[in-house]
């Protein structure tokens, strides 16, 4: 806690948390330095940090979720929901701005229903939001009988290659929501109830707080960036597509959990996060420069997450 | 408050007005009738002792009275004035404060957060913490109870006895005019319980009423100024201290008289060596450690909380890797996991009943079974029926209070808990027990129960290794005894020399 | 030595992405090319295959050959390959926008409207007929179910009694013709959006032991086998071998300096009991006819 | 009197009946929906298609159990399929394919038990870092292409009637015989259930945790094999994806048959009738022509209604 404030607790996160995927990043990017023509290029430093921005935005409120022992399964079906919607506002003419209005109301929409189901009908999150998956993706593909959307406001597309401050907008973005995440989990009572409702959730009614109440904010919260995410998953592709967000959410959940985010009891680290997704991006874009043979990318991902965890997992054992 | 309250000196006829009182309390739950038309008055510097068996009602009281269940039936009164009581924050409006059985601690928050937890001072931004404030008020009570743990640390980090501290520094920052303490003590070694009836102590003169539970004999005669009986759920009467004695308020709680000096016929000529440890480190930190139990004896373990003697008992039984040394079993090397400890006849009875003993969700009788299924089903084949049998000559033999074998473990009290563990181990028919703190909360007619169980044990001829944070119990009951300090045994007593000073002498001193 | 080309395909699953990148190895071979193969690891994973474009344009091949996962989606993609100065052969699947050098492929619409038409013809005109859809969304079956809705409307005694998706695949078709099978008692026809689902179609009719005309799309191996052994009519010929080789071939020829139509697409063929032979042989023993045999100069 | 009402009440306590009297309640719609449900061939139907999800789901049920998860009981069954068809193709012996097939299966089970048990990863990361090394491999060995056309003994075991009953129908129901004896009647099975519920415990009474782990994941390994076979025989035909769709209906015939995420809770008669309420759903929707775009919507509220229901009456009983 009061980790960035204070040197110690810095270097007490730094060092002795999760050192796997710290290794791991490392070792990724010296390998590819090295051998990867064009690695270390600003054009591809670019790519990654853009590839990584919609990936973080998802995997930073699935770090939350996951610290209050839940799961959102539904991200990468809502993701299509939101896209879908974004793009379809934006086609019958209204302007950029209510369609992102639209798109985050969805994204909220969604999050709420999930924690409803969560804390108020008391569904697993898994069995929950699988149902929401389901429920989302169908009504995206009902939308427009699985057509994808493309007469969007060109403002859209043209805001992923968009530079703001020097950066690309899209990173600009995943680095704002970071940051804010980062102040409601260590900074506000909204996070100190994160960690409860993982770590003691008894102690948390206990205290007075209440717990449906910060269920349904953590899941609204990540409808919220889900429509974030799905905003810019439709600048990227210049249109709205219903499925192609589909199975984002395992990738969210890979990156937190190489992230040193532990699934149980409350225990986690929002930066190491950021380091997953790193790690991801950074480990596609390299063998994709290598020209890596496709299958071989597939299985490397898998070697990935078990290595980073690995690691840590003989630390804990030692 | 009450300029004519004195601490000590309020009885029931007195005039003043209790701060809080519950009236006609009505409890039950599925199949558990826990309270019965139970009354009880709380004034200002008084502590008030709450005594009864295990299951009588008690914790279930408490946590009516601050909130966390809804009474059936009743009255709670204020200062003489009716109010509702619908949820732990109406409890803390009244100025109600608990310090649970079980710890209501956040793993990997620190302890400020945890000390302030859900009454964090506020920033500038809406939920934003001011995290300055936070650190100087939370060191505050830290303080206040001569504590020097770093506000900083993860709470997960803190031992046990930490921790309750912890427990404790939350309860105090709420500056509660009303204090719960449920059974404080059964976590703390003798030098942290002596720290914390300090505290007690400048709370009573403060005016702070206290409502405490324990199973401790003598500290209810130490700090109470009442003590209140409650036995299946029903109010069974008060007592003044002066009035009574410790074998009358035994006999209110268990309905008859039960025999509390645990004396026993101690072994004369014990048998060959079961255990022998021959300077063992493990990977968990003990270190050199050398001792050995032979059959018919019962062999002490005491030393202060974090000496390491939980971790001697986990070495023994497998559940942590030796580092160095040599464990001697029944003659032969011996080094192995939990598994093959069982198998060769060592049962660990561990601290943690909830987490370590049992598993909550499951049945009595599941639980019962759980370590000698291969044992009783040496086929393979599990009859239910057979199974069921065997929980319920356990159930009688241990007198486990459960409505039925398969009652989930999770909703017996905590002393009914402690026998299934017991009597887990009692069914895989061990050579060796190894009893880690086997009365924490336990109430005294269950003690006296278990400890006729353990005299029982080595009169068949096992070997019993008992660690104990209670010094009475391991001066009474041991017929020899090890004193561990920083991981280490610091010395061996045998009967002759086993006495308060010497032990003390040893753990605290010693070195 | 030699060119480098990127060659982009959907996915690592479906034979028929096997057959075009055999098609292309086998003509980059004959030219002197090395070839880089982008898989999403994903099966048709759209934002996957918009990343693998922008790394590309970090390791800058020569040319690229490519097949769009989505045919909207991935136009910011192209954009960037073409901003990257990198030019591009458009494969199989039309993307919507974006420059490209050629478009090598066959006409989906075509392609179901004789193939449905067959079947129609071999009905005898009437009875009821079943459709198998693929993937929802996706061009290639958005346009095959059009040229099998265009079809029908020449059939007035033709009625459709069921339009199901099975996602292009065997499993999904086979359940899904189980379940209807029980619901229609008589279906003379089914007309599946690929080879996969119509043989997927084909074990449940044979376990219900019931009989109809069964038609698919892509000339694949398996439907091939199956119009051998009778069990199949007919099947729609994609010419996958040939998008590969002449879509390589497009790229290379225009490294090259030499001509390049903008379109080769090839005619629609049915491929039915009578004219199986020339597809009949393994993937990995054909060979990419010459260029000047199926392209004649001045075609568009 | 008092005896004839306990036994009752105990009856439809029993969550299995309560889930059966949910399939019985969605049958008798059909039946009077759709003409054609209640036909001796659809009947056989549903059950065929409940049994190949059954056999995956519950070797899974198994794992749930004893507290893990298998994220990769797809991929496990798309890799058993693949090689067992090239050596079915290769070799033509059935004793040689039915073995690659299940021994498949059974390896890496096992190899997922080694990452959980020995390698400390917890189960949900490990599978699914499992999952993508399987799916290279996969990739890998089928080289894009199918192999197809297998002979009639061998599809026996997919399509093959013994006295017009579906063969797969009779593995189902042996696995439900020897899956619920083996929990309820074995030590091992009351061992799997006690590591479930707390492991710690287990492990304190001697339990050898790391083995019934092993062991959990190697059976479920195994009926992952096993149920490749027998799709491998009932669609005639490989290709690299052909697991892909397995695993999250499995995980949901599991979960709607009232087995606890969390472990120690759970039984394979209750995934039985999870599989056949999924199935039952799909086929429902099939034969009242359902437009598809709308099933993964209503699969979705099914999901959710199911385990609603349940978690209200199993409230009710405590
Ligand atoms: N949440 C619950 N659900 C069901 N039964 C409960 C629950 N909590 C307590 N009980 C039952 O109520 C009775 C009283 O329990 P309680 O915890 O108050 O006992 P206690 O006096 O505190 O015992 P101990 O000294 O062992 O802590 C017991 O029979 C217990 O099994
Ligand atoms: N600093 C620590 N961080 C994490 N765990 C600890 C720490 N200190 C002790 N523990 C663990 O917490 C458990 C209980 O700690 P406790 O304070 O009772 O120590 P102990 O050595 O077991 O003492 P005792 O002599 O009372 O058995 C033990 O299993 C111990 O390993
Ligand atoms: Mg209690
Ligand atoms: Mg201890």
């Amino acid at each position: 806690m009061a980790d960035l404030a204070l040197p110690t607790g810095l270097s007490r996160r730094l060092h002795v948390r999760s050192p796997g995927i710290w290794v791991i990043l490392a070792l990724l990017i010296l390998v590819f330095a090295v051998t990867a023509p064009g690695f270390l290029s600003q054009r591809n430093i670019t790519n990654i940090g853009q590839q990584s921005s919609i990936l973080l935005i998802l995997a930073l409120p699935m770090t939350l979720i996951i610290l209050t022992e839940g799961l959102d399964l539904s991200m990468g079906a809502l993701t299509g929901l939101v896209s879908m919607g974004i793009a379809l506002t934006s086609s019958l003419g209204y302007p950029v701005p209510v369609a992102i209005l639209v798109g985050l109301s969805i994204g909220f929409a969604g999050g709420l229903f999930n924690g409803v189901l969560v804390a108020k009908l008391q569904i697993p999150p898994f069995v929950g939001t699988l149902g929401t998956l389901g429920m989302a993706q169908g009504l995206a593909v009902v939308m427009t009988d699985g057509q994808s959307i493309v007469d969007i406001a060109d403002a859209i597309p043209d805001f992923y290659s968009a530079r703001v401050l020097g950066m690309p907008a899209p990173v600009l973005v995943a680095v704002i929501a970071y940051a804010v995440t980062h102040f409601l989990l260590y900074r506000t009572q909204f996070g100190v109830a994160v960690f409860a409702l993982g770590g003691n959730r008894e102690a948390w009614k206990l205290a007075g707080g209440h717990v449906d109440r910060c269920l349904i904010a953590v899941y609204g919260f990540a409808g919220l960036m889900v429509g974030i995410a799905g905003f810019l998953f439709t600048a990227r592709m210049s249109a709205g597509h219903p499925t192609a967000s589909l199975g984002m959410e395992f990738d969210a959940l890979a990156a937190v959990a190489l992230g040193g985010t532990s699934f149980e009891r409350g225990n986690g680290w929002l930066f190491g996060t950021v380091l997953g997704v790193l790690a991801i991006g950074v480990l596609r874009n390299g063998l994709n420069l290598l020209g890596f043979a496709s299958s071989m990318q597939v299985v490397s991902v898998g070697l990935l997450v078990l290595v980073a965890l690995f690691i840590d997992g003989f630390r804990r054992g030692s | 408050m009450n300029a004519h309250v004195r601490p000590g000196d309020v009885s029931p006829d007195d005039v003043a007005i209790p701060v809080v009182s519950l009236k006609g309390i009505e409890k039950s739950f599925p199949g558990v009738k826990a309270l019965q038309d139970v009354s009880i008055d709380l004034y200002a510097g008084e502590v008030h002792m709450i005594m009864g068996e295990n299951g009588a009602g008690k914790s279930t009281l408490m946590k009516i009275l601050c909130g966390a269940y809804a009474s059936d039936a009743g009255e709670f009164f204020v200062h003489g004035q009716r109010e509702t009581l619908s949820g732990p924050q109406d409890a803390r409006r009244f100025g109600i404060a608990v310090i649970f059985q079980e710890f209501s601690l956040v793993p990997h928050l620190d302890v400020a957060q945890n000390i302030l937890l859900g009454r964090e001072p506020r920033g500038l931004l809406p939920g934003q913490i001011d995290l300055r404030a936070l650190y100087a008020e939370a060191q505050r009570y830290l303080d206040m109870l001569g504590s020097d743990i770093d506000a900083r640390t993860p709470v997960h980090r803190l031992r046990v006895a930490e921790q309750q501290m912890v427990e404790i520094a939350k309860a105090l920052s709420q500056d509660a005019r009303v204090l719960v303490l449920d059974e404080p003590t059964s976590a703390l070694s003798d030098r942290e319980v002596e720290q914390l009836f300090r505290v007690i102590r400048a709370l009573q003169s403060e005016g702070v009423a206290m409502a405490y539970i324990s199973h401790r004999m003598a500290e209810v005669f130490e700090l109470g100024n009442r003590i209140t009986v409650i036995r299946d759920g029903q109010f069974i009467g008060t007592k003044m201290p002066a009035e009574t004695s410790p074998d009358e308020i035994v006999t209110m709680m268990v309905g008859r008289a039960v025999d509390m000096s645990y004396g026993r016929e101690f072994c004369k000529d014990p048998g060959e060596c079961v255990i022998e440890l021959r300077n063992v480190s493990s990977t968990n930190g003990i270190k050199d450690v050398s001792l050995h139990v032979r059959r018919g004896e019962i062999v002490g373990l005491s030393g202060l909380v974090g000496s390491g003697r939980t971790e001697v008992a986990r070495a023994i039984f497998g559940a942590d890797a030796i580092s160095a040394g040599e464990i001697r079993y029944c003659g032969g090397t011996y080094r192995g996991t939990p598994t093959k400890a069982r198998d060769l006849g060592i049962a660990l009875i561990p601290e943690n009943r909830k987490t370590q003993g049992l598993a909550l969700a499951r049945s009595v009788r599941d639980n019962m079974l759980s370590a000698s299924l291969g044992k009783t089903f040496s086929t393979g084949w599990f009859s239910p029926r057979r199974a069921t049998e065997i929980a319920r000559s356990l159930i009688e033999r241990l007198r486990v209070a459960t409505p039925s074998p398969a009652r989930r473990a999770g909703l017996l009290s905590g002393g009914n808990q402690q026998k299934v563990v017991i009597g887990k181990w009692l069914n895989a028919d061990s050579d060796l027990f190894i009893f880690d703190e086997p009365t924490r909360g336990i109430d005294v007619g269950a003690k006296a129960e278990i400890f006729t169980l353990i005299d029982g044990l080595v009169k068949q001829g096992k070997a019993v290794l008992m660690i104990s944070s209670e010094l009475s119990e391991i001066i009474n009951v041991c017929d020899r005894a090890y004193v561990m300090k920083d991981k280490r045994v610091v010395g061996e007593l045998d009967r002759s020399n086993l006495r308060q000073e010497s032990v003390m002498k040893l753990a605290v001193h010693h070195g | 030595d030699g060119e480098r080309i990127a060659v982009f395909t959907k996915n690592q699953t479906n034979p028929f992405f096997q057959v075009v990148r055999l098609g292309a190895d086998n003509a980059a071979r004959q030219m002197g090319a090395t070839v880089t193969h982008y898989i999403p690891t994903r099966p048709d994973s759209i934002p996957e295959q918009i990343s693998q474009i922008e790394d590309v344009t970090v390791r800058r091949p020569n040319a690229v050959v490519f097949t769009p996962v989505d045919f909207k989606a991935l136009t910011p993609a192209i954009r960037r390959l073409n901003e990257a100065g990198i030019p591009a052969v458009n494969m199989t699947d039309r993307a919507e926008r974006g420059n490209f050098v050629a478009f090598v492929g066959a006409a989906d619409y075509d392609l179901a409207l004789t193939t449905a038409r067959y079947l129609f013809q071999k009905m005898g005109g009437q009875g009821n007929v079943v459709a198998l859809e693929g993937i929802k969304g996706t061009l290639v079956s958005t346009e095959r179910m059009r040229g099998f809705t265009d079809a029908l409307k020449e059939f007035p005694n033709i009625k459709v009694v069921a339009t199901q998706a099975a996602s292009f695949q065997r499993l999904a078709a086979l359940q899904v013709m189980e379940n209807l099978i029980q619901a229609h008692p008589r279906i003379e026809g089914i007309f599946a959006a690929n080879d996969a689902m119509a043989t997927g179609a084909i074990e449940a009719l044979e376990a219900a032991k019931r009989q109809s005309l069964v038609v698919g799309i892509n000339g694949t191996k398996e439907a091939i086998d199956a119009i051998k052994a009778g069990k199949m009519l007919a099947s729609g010929d994609y010419s996958a071998f040939l998008h590969g080789c002449f879509g390589m071939m497009a790229a290379i020829r225009n490294l090259r300096g030499l001509p390049v139509p903008r379109e080769i697409v090839f005619p629609a063929r049915v491929v039915d009991n009578t004219n199986y032979q020339s597809l009949d042989i393994a993937p990995d023993q054909m060979t990419c006819p010459a260029w000047d045999s199926v392209v004649t100069p001045g075609r568009s | 009197m008092r005896f004839m009402t306990r036994v009752a009440a105990g009856i439809l306590a029993a969550p299995v009946i309560l889930r059966l009297a949910t399939v019985l309640l969605l049958c008798a719609c059909l039946t009077v929906a759709t003409p054609n449900f209640l036909t001796e061939m659809n009947i056989l139907n549903v059950l065929r298609q409940t049994a190949l999800l059954f056999l995956v789901a519950s070797g899974l049920t198994l794992v749930l159990i004893g507290g893990g998860i298998d994220l990769s009981v797809g991929a496990n069954l798309g890799l058993s399929a693949c090689v067992s068809a090239l050596v079915l193709q290769a070799t033509g012996s059935l004793a040689l394919t039915l073995a690659a097939g299940i021994a498949i299966g059974t390896l890496v089970g096992f190899a997922n038990g080694l990452l959980v048990a020995v390698m400390r990863i917890p189960p949900f990361i490990a599978t699914y870092g499992m999952l993508w090394v399987l799916l290279g491999i996969t990739y890998r060995v089928m080289a894009g292409e199918s192999v197809h056309g297998f002979p009639a003994s061998f599809r026996f075991l997919g399509s093959g009637h013994l006295f017009g009953v579906p063969v797969p129908v009779y593995l189902m129901f042996l696995f439900l015989g020897v899956g619920g004896l083996f929990l309820s009647r074995t030590r091992w099975g009351q061992e799997v259930y006690a590591m479930g519920a707390n492991p710690e415990a287990a492990r304190l009474s001697g339990i050898p945790i790391r083995s019934r782990q092993i062991l959990t994941y190697t059976l479920s390994g195994a009926m992952a094999g096993l149920a490749a076979l027998v799709l491998l025989a009932r669609v005639n035909s490989a290709e690299g994806d052909i697991g892909e769709a397995m695993t999250l209906p499995a995980i949901t015939a599991v979960l709607i048959g009232g087995t606890s995420l969390f472990g120690g809770l759970g039984t394979v008669s209750g995934t039985f009738v999870g599989a056949l309420i999924l199935t039952l759903v799909i086929n429902g929707m099939n034969l009242l022509s359902v437009h598809s775009n709308w099933q993964p919507f209503v699969a979705g509220a099914i999901v959710i209604l199911a385990v609603l229901v349940d978690r209200l009456t199993s409230q009710r009983q405590s």
